[in-house]
């Protein structure tokens, strides 16, 4: 099977640091890249440096054998980024906010009670964001994954605030995801259980 | 499903910011108090003499809509930048200076579009010949949106530091400089009755020269800002 | 000319001198101030990496 | 040239040729300028400023044009020497924009009587130094130098394509209201005798930017790469 996703010889240096050096990941379709670390390690900033927001000192990253530089939008339709931030609005309903990624992004054609039920929030659907537990937020931020099409998901801590069941909801979700041709990089804390066959395992801080 | 074409998300984006606007309307009313104030503070500060008050009016008029519009820049990106929003995005499918156009589009119709009903009261409290009204009308139509569109490359610029108020103006403010100087000479001649058909072609100028470029620039600032 | 004629400079020696002055003065501070920082800077360095050389060899 | 440790190099090689070539072109400059050159048949002595405020000025816009090609380079083809060529050019021309405005207006007084009116080109140079120091404010607002290098590229280009305009707006604005001009110099019917020193001093000014410039980029590249294997050898040896 092709490689998706792959970089070369990436590096990053944050104020003075060395971060990483010479990082050279392959992932083929249906394999997630667990990235673990210490704090401050570089988790997030090669998390950012894979969607493309920001950029490596040195080195490429590589969108099924392309620099993703030279790809550009077709790159970012393929990619769904959830962040440490939840990137929703406070102001907007869930319903109102789930379109707006849609409208962003490569919607699928699901409809929007249907994906709320999904990540547990249907009874929510017509209340303002700025009203939900932080939990809450977490799980309309994921549905994103939800509501867009995309082959490659990025995930910074997605289970921040999250309790076990919607935990285990969206371990489901990931094992799908990866069955159906998909990719994931994510980082966290929780461990999760997967096939092993499937999971990349890379530490940052060794 | 197909993504959105490029105008039906321009026009989602500008919908969606607008709706904002209007659930955080009492902060919309923020700049166009300070516009009023510091228009009264001025015949507070140089006496009320109406002959002199008209003679400067066009002047004060369009630095105090200068500086209402440069303090409400802030607001274009600051609440996409704190949740996360604007991390999205510049990962959306569409070209983000489209996006950034339909964002500063918004932000000018629910700040810039206010001083326009404001300004001829202001104008009349402080003596402007009622023949220039038409043309300070026109030049703030036309004058504002500049404003906007290149305090918006500012803004883009210091979004990520703490401190980026004054570095904000310090950035934005000279470049003000040439729309000041066409829209208030507009008001000043049109005022004594003489033609301001050049500053106005001029103001144009400027507006279709800032919607092609700053966008642009925005946008790479933007990226730059979330890196 | 003689130099109290040139010093003179028609009654604007304020002026044309300060100017001169002003220039040469600013000339040189931008062109010291980047030089001692340079020269400070190569002596914070030699400090820094002798440090790094005891501790790699305390270590080792 | 694009390799911090040869431009180093390279930089310290050229710098005491700098200084001497530098040196000759400014006592031959001054020696035309205060000595040789006639007074003016209206001004007197007064107008000898021109020697060092009409290349200032000039100066100040060919520096700022530096800078943004730097932009340019830097946003194109992300290279470092760019970004710091252009974050040292910014003192320097602001230090050049700096003693425009002053001579400028030390010419003034004898010619109109107060130090300063707004005259087109000090209204100019005033914004343009305004520039300037949004270009170094920015850079020093910004922590992380690689970011702060790409803020002030987009910028110095932002300002590039504005200064025609501002350039202009005054000028039109100037016009407008009559005031006294300093451009009277610019006109070609000025004699050899006057601005063959001009054109001297502008070439010395031109060598001590490049000086200047060397020197700064010396230092920064230092500070900058003070973890790499080229500077630990450097200071070692």
């Amino acid at each position: 099977m092709s490689s998706l996703l792959q970089t070369r010889d990436l590096s990053c240096v944050k104020d003075d640091r060395v971060l990483f050096e010479d990082l050279n990941i392959d992932l083929k379709a249906g394999q997630i890249l667990l990235v673990e670390g210490k704090n401050g390690s570089g988790k997030t900033s090669l998390l950012r440096i894979l969607t493309g927001l920001s950029l490596p000192e040195t080195g490429e990253v590589l969108w099924q054998g392309d620099p993703i530089s030279e790809v550009g939008p077709d790159y970012y339709e393929q990619v769904n980024y959830v962040g440490h931030h939840d990137g929703i609005k406070r102001d907007l309903t869930c319903l109102e906010n789930l379109r707006l990624v849609q409208a962003m992004g490569k919607p699928l054609p699901i409809d929007l009670d249907e994906a709320l039920e999904k990540v547990n929030l249907y009874r929510f659907g017509e209340n303002f964001v700025a009203t939900l537990s932080a939990g809450q937020k977490r799980r309309l931020a994921m549905a994103r994954l939800v509501v867009t099409e995309a082959l490659l998901w990025i995930m910074d801590e997605p289970f921040t605030s999250l309790d076990k069941a919607s935990m285990a909801m969206f371990q489901r979700m990931f094992e799908q995801h990866l069955d159906n041709g998909g990719v994931i990089v994510m980082t966290s804390h929780h461990d999760i259980e997967m096939p092993d066959s499937d999971v990349v395992r890379l530490n940052l801080s060794e | 499903m197909k993504r959105l074409s490029l105008s039906q998300a321009f026009w989602f984006l500008l919908r969606r910011d607008l709706l904002l606007g209007f659930r955080n309307r009492s902060e919309l009313a923020n700049p166009l108090l300070f516009f009023v104030l510091v228009i009264t503070l001025f015949p507070l500060a140089v006496g009320a003499e109406p002959n002199l008050l008209a003679r400067i009016s066009p002047g004060i008029i369009w630095v105090a809509a200068l500086l209402a519009s440069m303090l409400s820049l802030d607001a274009i990106f600051r609440s996409d930048f704190e949740d996360g929003t604007l991390e999205q995005m510049l990962l959306s499918a569409h070209p983000v200076p489209v996006l950034v156009l339909a964002k500063v589009t918004a932000h000018w119709l629910v700040t810039g579009l206010p001083l326009l009903m404001v300004a001829p009261m202001l104008a009349m409290m402080l003596g402007l010949d009622e023949s220039a009204y038409g043309i300070l009308l026109l030049t703030i139509l036309l004058g504002t949106p500049v404003l906007s569109l290149i305090g918006s490359i500012g803004v883009a610029l210091t979004i990520g530091l703490r401190k980026g108020g004054i570095i904000l103006s310090l950035l934005v403010l000279p470049l003000y400089v040439p729309v000041l100087i066409f829209a208030a000479s507009a008001v000043d001649v049109s005022s004594v009755g003489l033609d301001a058909g050049a500053q106005i072609k001029m103001l144009m100028a400027f507006l279709f020269l800032a919607l092609s470029l700053s966008p642009v620039a925005t946008a790479a600032a933007l990226r730059m800002s979330m890196s | 000319m003689s130099l109290s004629e040139f010093l003179n400079m028609g009654g604007y020696a304020v002026f044309v001198w300060s100017s001169y002055g002003l220039t040469l003065g600013v000339l040189l501070i931008n062109w010291w101030l980047p030089f001692q920082q340079h020269k400070q800077n190569l002596k914070k360095l030699k400090r820094q990496y002798r440090q790094d050389r005891k501790r790699n060899d305390s270590s080792s | 040239m694009g390799s911090p440790p040869h431009f180093y190099r390279f930089a310290g090689r050229w710098l005491p040729w700098l200084t001497g070539i530098f040196a000759i072109f400014l006592i031959v400059g001054l020696y035309g300028g205060l000595v040789m050159a006639p007074p003016d048949y209206q001004q007197g002595e007064s107008y000898r400023i021109i020697f060092v405020h009409v290349p200032a000025a000039w100066m100040s816009m060919f520096i700022y044009m530096v800078m943004a090609s730097c932009g340019i380079i830097v946003l194109v083809w992300r290279m470092k020497m760019a970004e710091i060529v252009l974050i040292s050019s910014a003192p320097v021309g602001a230090s050049f924009t700096f003693l425009a405005l002053v001579t400028g207006s030390l010419w003034g007084k004898p010619m109109w009587g107060t130090y300063w009116v707004w005259d087109a080109r000090l209204t100019s140079e005033l914004i343009l130094l305004f520039l300037y120091l949004g270009v170094l404010g920015l850079y020093g607002a910004i922590d992380d130098k690689r970011v702060a290098g790409r803020a002030v590229a987009i910028l110095a280009i932002v300002g590039m394509v504005n200064i025609p305009i501002i350039h202009y707006s005054v000028d039109w604005w100037n016009s407008l209201h009559q005031t006294a001009s300093l451009t009277k110099f610019e006109k070609p019917s000025m004699p050899p005798s006057m601005y063959v020193p001009i054109l001297i001093m502008a070439l010395a000014f031109k060598i001590y930017f490049v000086l200047a410039l060397f020197q700064r980029v010396r230092a920064e590249l230092l500070y900058r790469e003070r973890n790499s294997r080229w500077v630990e050898e450097l200071v070692q040896s």
